[in-house]
């Protein structure tokens, strides 16, 4: 086998095989969020939701606010993953297997949350329409049940997309392995001999769900907008939300993707294939965002402003100048004062540069999606009951715990997948990125490797 | 945890026996055999009498069966019983006309109180300390008889006092006859908001001492005098009946209501105009409107009225109450004078009306005196007769409120013997539902003087700040589990009577304190037996109110068993209408008593106040509760849970100041403000409402409570602690609204407890609507 | 024939009393939030009074409007739950199935007047206060909606009652617990497909406006303006 | 107690009852047809009575039965499935309110 080929085996199943104190520690912390998490979810299970801060008329705020910040999130992966496959983008190789775990697990965890949020988690089954001698069914005119098709589409639809590709990862680890762990991923492997027939198959599966993912992931966060739009709730009932919320998602989920990828890149030794270019590239596509982010932003307000009708303006003027005027600009600034000169600028636009503007346009999104449900509510017409909220230490602490579990699940992933796909890899070091064939040596892995490791090819 | 759910699912089912017994064998009850046949399911509606104010609205008592732990003859258990589930008002009333207020439907919560004294208990701590323990009735009572045939022995059967909250009907002359014939001072009947001044007013100006019974529904004009008469004031439930169809009752015609007073009511808030006036001048501006009345003739009749005939001046046109000089006086722009004078006399039947705080200055008389002046000057359709008139009482009792001692100078002559220690000093003291504790200003010195009394009893089923002084406490039923008897004051123009049997069976191992005093009665023998031959009250109500057959009126009956059954089952009787005296009316007239025909007119007198413009630049207005009355009220949770309708607050109190003043302060809505007064200072939140005077803060009465329950206790601050111990000074009852304060910032909201349903914890919406 | 339940609010009669209030926590078994749970905002008043200041000082103006479930007959807090439990009921009422109700608090969300409530903890009473429970209304347990049923316990005894004399049940057999103790007669319930029933002479009024109705969710409460004393207009 | 004055008195059971009879306590009867608090419903016998339905059909044939048990599981299917065939309203509120 060519050095090339093996240096990049050696490379990205090296954390598989090998685990640092640093590891550790990290799983140590994910893991005692996710459990704090659990513990307030009990207490909140047996004190009664009462002790969250939500109250008449704000019913819905940090869990809804988490909830739609996830689905975001979600939106890193596939989607981009998706897109850069079809228009076969071939710097998008080291990238795509980080971003689409990063979609499974967030939809995972924006998924969960719905189920903490209601009065009667134990009744959530409800949702599901099973016939029943009762005669009961869900509600399908409702957002709610959209939401629940929507997402369990959307998790599925993700998971096959994660998978796919690992099949013949899972097939190298495999071979490389021995023991239990052989016998586990010889399961995962699904018998995967790397012959004509499985790749040409991969490839057709893979292409199909590229094309199938990108409306799913679409529909998805249009229908979560959907929760707010369908309502009358003022500066809710709008027709700009489903696209408003789809290019926030994708906003906020590319700045994730851009976070997970400078951590990975730095503590699994990924300098080489992680490279400056992608953080360009994506940075260029996150500036993109930010200012689409910003127009869409201003149409909704300016349109509101414009239209001047009373029940709007209340909500208007509270979130710009009243109590929530500093989470607003504060928001204003996260997602587009401070990371607009630094990804327009080339100079700023480096791997640091690209993960600050990262840093600020997450807690940016969840502050916009704060913004949006929460003042909303609390001056919803008849000024008579405007109320207030005020979040409570549990709610603090099941938020905390869905980013100790995305961390966490992450973090575990990187232990059982290598984090950028190894075949794919293989596959860039082809001129033309060629079709696999069965050879003698690397049968496996079926490819025929001439030449240096050609990584100029990705720039 | 385990317990209140077990509550909650017993509560879904009514089954808290079988459930608890399952749950904890330890607390497994017997089960007693039903005293009644009740239906599962099935609601029988028993008549009642609503004792919370003394409007005496009637109730219907929806009675449905259920399990309840009780205890019979000394045994605790569970039994299915009818058990009160709602009131409605009684669509047999005259008065409430099958209508019922906030404070009414609460009633309920007086029977299932969970704080209420449930079997007879003694004094083992010191005095006040609360700490009592239980005694049997048989105990309790025969230490009690001992005590009062120890009196009788000794020959000080006077130093017996009798302090109670008033009563009418035979609850009332069941306590005179019983202390009559014990020989010892007639009763003391204690409110802090009493109506004598209004009363006495009445009197001489109507020739009835009695609160007026206003006939709203034909009104074309309502002037009203800080009269609440919509919320707290006389009859409410009457009154708001009476204003619905002046609004809106008859086709084309809509009474005009306009208001005076220094803070704007709950009845104010509903006024088309609102006029603010300078307090205790209300009778000076109502003097003013007659003067444009008579001197510019616009009345149809002349000023040869009898009310008139009180006022100095008022047949030569009242010279020297210009509405210049008015206005100087009251604040009130003389074009605002002139314009109502008019309106009054051009507008159909117009009324004149006065109560509460104007009542409750030095000068109260003579306001109350003007304003009826003014009343008889432009009520003037005779027929069916005015809108102001009275009730003509039952002929049975001593129902007449106007015969029992104004209540204030009751409770002040009570201290004062204490303290001058004469022969006829109490040596024993009985208290029924009377706080003076709490609702008496410090001033009086009573809780000293009682703190010195060396015997007290209370019939009072709740411990209060005053009853937790008393050595023996024989807890009465609720109202629900009694007989009750009331006559209706005002709020109907046929006299009404109201009587019903228990409409629940006692839950408590409690007994009805007119039964206990009959019982003490018979162990005393003599005189007092001789004054009191009953078995049993209902035995004594019988004998009262049978008499009412002969007079006809709602119940036809055969015989006096027919009628005394009638009366039970409708729970009132009243009389056939037509039969009302009005006030100015001959009739009146004819019947005024003694004490009105030779009396000089009074002259003009304007209020005074405790505390210099100065040091206590503010008017102090406390003003009655429209939740908890005078405060007796505070420990009904659906009550302390109601928002008040102006201010929006639960669970609290506070102080009402106007924006500006407060912007002059530097005090914002929710801050804690300190109002001070020669006499103390309280702390409360304070709430900016536009609907008040510059020159005024208002503090509702009825929180502040230091012991009572588990609802009121330690909750807000009592603005009656801190008022001055002046008197009305024709009538010596208590002026309530003539003491000055000053007040300050002393905190921000987070110091102040203060919980408003509007907004949440935002406060006071200053947004206008988004409409 | 079917029911059309309706009520008229005369906001010229109203004055702010708030004897419905009580009446209605009475009925309902409407639990009490105590202090602690109302400072959080979470007082449930399935009828309550909204008072509004106009002007200053000396010309305050006040303003005061019962607010109940408006019962629309496009009511959006129906179409958003996901079990159904915010149902349109056969005769025409915004049902609320407190069984089959998993806690989502979207109707809540979706309705413009906020007037659903929520149980954010089991419901307590201290003994005995327990035994003032209407053994007629079921109890809303923790994670469930409630809100104002037009006291649907009457309507479905008044029901029974007529099936059991024979005839048809008419407008006036029963009232609910707010408008029986209004005594100045503001709050007015009855039947509108009854043409001579009070409620529909009183909608009939040309002071006859809807709360919001700007937003299409045909309320089948009515609400009748204030008037002055000029304008003493019929009705 | 009528009957059980006669029937099977030296039963142990029956003799409980005969003890409560005298002391003049109730028989703490436990409702074996009851519906579980959270189930939230309201059941009136009178409806269903004029509506002929049979005592039996709900609370089994008692006259075969020593002791009272929970012969039909009455559940929510049960009313709906008796409402359809009897063509009566299904509407939540007509027993959950």
């Amino acid at each position: 086998m060519q050095p090339a080929s093996e240096k990049i085996e050696r490379d990205l199943l090296y954390p598989i095989f090998h685990t640092s104190g640093k590891y550790w520690i990290a799983v140590g912390i994910a893991s005692c969020l996710v459990l704090a998490g659990v513990a307030a979810f009990g207490y909140q299970l047996y004190a009664g939701i009462g002790v969250w801060g939500i109250n008449s008329p704000v019913f819905w705020a940090f869990d809804i606010t988490n909830f739609v910040f996830w689905i975001g999130i979600s939106h890193a992966g596939t989607l981009i993953s998706a897109i850069l496959r079809l228009c076969n983008a071939t710097w998008r190789r080291p990238v795509t297997r980080c971003a689409e775990a990063i979609t499974v697990f967030a939809i995972l965890i924006g998924g969960i949350i719905p189920l903490c949020h209601i009065g009667r988690p134990w009744l959530a089954f409800w949702m599901i329409p099973y016939p029943n001698q009762r005669f009961l069914w869900p509600n399908f005119r409702s957002p709610l049940a959209w939401d629940f098709f929507a997402i369990s589409t959307y998790l599925t639809g993700s998971t096959i997309f994660l998978f796919l590709p690992t099949i013949p990862d899972f097939a190298s680890i495999r071979d490389a392995s021995t023991g239990l762990r052989k016998k586990i991923y010889r399961i995962l492997a699904l018998g995967w001999q790397g012959t004509p027939r499985q790749w040409q198959r991969l490839e057709i599966a893979m292409h199909i769900m590229a094309i199938a993912i990108v409306p799913v992931a679409v529909s998805v966060h249009t229908i979560v907008s959907w929760d707010f739009a369908m309502t009358l709730v003022p500066m809710w009932h709008s027709s700009i939300f489903g696209p408003y919320f789809v290019v926030g998602a994708i906003f906020s989920g590319i700045a994730a993707l851009m976070l997970a990828m400078a951590l990975l890149r730095k503590f699994l030794r990924l300098e080489e294939y992680l490279r400056p270019v992608h953080f360009d590239n994506l940075g260029k596509l996150l500036l993109t965002m930010s200012l689409l982010w910003f127009y869409f932003t201003f149409a909704e307000r300016m349109t509101t402003w414009y239209g001047n009708s009373p029940s709007e303006m209340a909500v208007f003027w509270t979130s710009i100048r009243q109590q929530f005027a500093p989470l607003f600009w504060i928001m204003v600034f996260c997602n587009f004062l401070i990371p607009v000169p630094i990804l327009a600028i080339k100079r700023f636009r480096t791997i640091t540069g690209t993960a600050i503007a990262s840093c600020t346009i997450v807690v940016g999104m969840w502050l916009e999606r704060f913004l949006i449900i929460v003042p909303a509510l609390d001056h919803k017409y008849l000024p008579y009951s405007w109320g207030q909220y005020r979040p409570t230490w549990v709610e603090d602490t099941l938020m905390a715990a869905s980013f100790g579990a995305m961390a966490l699940l992450y973090l575990l992933f990187t232990k059982f997948v290598p984090m950028i796909s190894i075949w794919e890899m293989k596959v860039g070091l082809q001129p033309h990125g060629g079709i696999p064939v069965s050879t003698p040596e690397g049968k496996h892995h079926g490819l025929v490797l001439e030449g240096p490791l050609p990584l100029d090819e990705m720039r | 945890m385990e317990r209140r759910n077990f509550i909650k699912i017993s509560a879904l089912t009514g089954m808290i026996a079988t459930l608890d017994a399952c749950g904890r064998p330890d607390q497994k009850l017997i089960r007693f055999v039903p005293e009644e046949d009740l239906i599962p399911g099935i609601a029988t509606w028993k008549p009642s009498v609503c004792t919370l104010c003394s409007a005496g609205c009637g109730l219907l008592v929806r009675v449905m069966e259920g399990d309840a732990e009780v205890v019979r003859h000394g045994q605790r258990g569970v039994m299915q019983m009818g058990l009160a589930k709602k009131l409605e008002g009684n669509p047999k009333s005259p008065i409430n006309q099958g209508k019922l207020c906030a404070r009414g439907h609460a009633g309920l919560q007086v029977l299932y109180n969970p704080d209420r004294i449930t079997h007879p208990i003694k004094r083992t701590g010191a005095r006040g300390s609360g700490e009592f323990q239980a005694i049997s009735w048989d105990d309790a009572l025969k230490e009690l008889s001992a005590h009062l045939a120890a009196m009788q022995a000794a020959k000080t059967t006077g130093s017996l006092s009798f302090l109670a909250r008033p009563l009418s009907g035979q609850r009332h002359e069941l306590i005179e006859r019983f202390l009559k014939a014990f020989g010892a001072p007639p009763a003391v009947w204690y409110q802090p908001f009493d109506e004598a001044v209004l009363r006495q007013a009445n009197l001489l100006s109507f020739g009835h001492g009695a609160l007026p019974t206003l006939d709203l529904g034909r009104a074309d004009y309502v002037l009203s005098f800080g009269a609440d008469f919509l919320g707290t004031w006389n009859s409410p439930v009457a009154q708001s009946v009476g204003y619905g169809a002046m609004r809106r009752g008859r086709a084309g015609r809509r009474g005009k209501f306009v208001q005076v007073e220094a803070r704007m009511s709950q009845t104010g808030a509903n006024c088309d105009e609102w006029i603010a006036c300078r307090p205790g001048t209300e009778g000076l501006l109502a003097l003013g409107i007659a003067h444009v009345i008579l001197n510019q003739k616009l009345a149809s009749q002349g000023p040869g009225s009898k009310a008139g005939s009180l006022i100095p001046g008022w047949s030569a046109g009242l010279p020297e109450s210009t509405p210049e000089a008015v206005e100087k006086q009251t604040g009130v722009s003389a074009a605002v004078i002139t314009r109502i004078a008019h309106e009054l006399t051009k507008s159909g039947s117009a009324t004149a009306l006065i109560g509460g705080a104007p009542l409750a200055h030095t000068n109260g008389l003579f306001n109350a005196l003007a304003v009826n002046a003014l009343e008889a000057l432009v009520d003037t359709v005779r027929d069916p007769g005015p809108i102001l008139g009275f009730t003509p009482e039952p002929a049975i009792g001593n129902a007449a409120k106007s015969t029992a001692p104004a209540g204030f100078s009751g409770i002040n002559s009570l201290a004062q013997s204490v303290f001058d220690g004469q022969p006829h000093a109490p040596q024993v003291l009985f208290l029924y539902e009377a706080n003076p504790i709490f609702s008496a200003p410090p001033g009086t010195r009573i809780r000293e003087a009682i703190a010195k009394i060396p015997y007290i009893v209370s019939f009072g089923n709740f411990i209060d700040e005053t009853s937790a002084q008393a050595d023996l406490i024989l807890p009465d039923h609720a109202p629900l589990e009694s007989w009750l008897d009331s006559m209706g004051e005002s709020g109907s123009l046929q006299s009404v009577a109201n009587l019903a049997p228990p409409a629940v069976a006692p839950l408590h191992d409690t007994r009805a304190m007119p039964d206990v005093l009959l019982g003490l009665a018979k162990e005393l023998g003599g005189d007092v037996a001789k004054a009191l031959p009953f078995a049993a009250y209902d035995a004594m109500l019988r004998m009262a109110y049978v008499p009412l057959r002969a007079r006809g009126g709602s119940i036809d009956a055969k015989t006096d068993d027919d009628f005394w059954s009638a009366l039970q089952a409708q729970g009132v009787w009243s009389s056939t209408p037509g039969t009302a005296s009005t006030a100015g009316s001959k009739s009146a007239a004819s019947t005024s008593a003694p004490a009105a025909a030779k009396r000089a007119p009074m002259a003009l007198t304007a209020p005074e106040f405790t505390g210099t413009a100065d040091d206590f630049p503010f008017y102090f207005l406390p003003y009655v509760s429209q939740s908890f009355g005078d405060g007796s009220l505070a420990n009904l949770p659906w009550l302390q849970e109601l928002p008040d309708v102006l201010t929006t607050a639960m669970w609290s109190s506070w102080v009402e100041i106007n924006p500006k003043t407060g912007a002059r302060l530097g005090i914002q809505q929710g801050d804690l403000v300190e109002i001070g007064s020669q006499q103390g200072n309280v702390r409360a939140p304070a709430v900016l409402s536009p609907g008040i005077a510059p020159d005024v803060v208002a503090m509702p009465v009825g929180q502040g409570h230091e012991n009572f329950g588990r609802f009121a206790s330690g909750r807000g601050a009592n603005p009656l602690s801190i008022l001055a111990t002046v008197t009305e000074h024709e009538t010596g009852s208590l002026a309530w609204a003539a003491t000055r304060v000053k007040i300050a910032r002393v905190g921000g909201p987070e110091q102040a407890r203060l919980t408003l349903f509007s907004g949440g914890r935002s406060g006071f919406p200053h947004e206008e609507e988004p409409r | 024939m079917s029911h059309k339940w309706a009520m008229v609010v005369d906001l010229d009669r109203c004055t702010g009393c708030e004897a419905c209030v009580v009446a209605c926590h009475a009925e309902n078994n409407i639990p009490t939030a105590g202090e602690d749970q109302a400072s959080r905002g979470r007082a449930m008043h399935w009828i309550r009074v909204e008072r509004s200041w106009e002007g200053d000082f000396p010309n305050p103006q006040i303003r005061f409007q019962p607010v109940l479930c408006q019962q629309c007959d496009d009511a959006p807090c129906e179409p958003v739950c996901p079990t159904y439990a915010s149902y349109h009921t056969s005769d025409g009422l915004n049902g609320q199935a407190y069984n089959r109700c998993i806690g989502t608090r979207f109707c809540a969300n979706a309705c413009p007047y906020n007037v659903r409530f929520f149980n954010f903890y089991n419901p307590t009473w201290d003994l005995p206060l327990n035994l003032q429970l209407n053994p007629d209304v079921s109890l809303r347990s923790v994670g469930v909606m409630e809100k104002c049923t037009f006291c649907v316990q009457r309507i479905k005894s008044a029901e029974i009652q007529a099936e059991a004399e024979k005839r048809e049940m008419k407008d006036g057999d029963f009232t609910t617990a707010c408008a029986q103790s209004c005594a100045s007669k503001a709050l007015v319930f009855g039947d509108l497909n009854d043409p001579n029933s009070e409620v529909s002479r009183l909608e009939r009024s040309n002071r006859a406006t809807k709360l919001l109705g700007e937003l299409g969710t045909k309320p089948n409460v009515t609400y009748l303006e204030r008037g002055t004393w000029q304008d003493a207009t019929s009705v | 107690m009528t009957c059980h004055q006669a029937i099977d008195t030296d039963n142990p059971e029956i003799k409980k009852i005969a003890a409560y009879a005298q002391r003049g306590e109730e028989i703490p009867w436990v409702r074996v047809y009851n519906y579980s608090p959270s189930a939230h419903v309201k059941f009136n016998h009178a409806p269903h009575i004029r509506a002929g339905v049979q005592c039996a059909s709900c609370h089994g044939d008692m006259t075969t039965q020593t002791t009272a048990e929970r012969k039909v599981n009455l559940n929510m299917g049960s009313c709906i499935q008796c409402h359809r065939a009897k063509q009566v309203s299904v509407d939540c509120e007509l027993c959950h309110n």
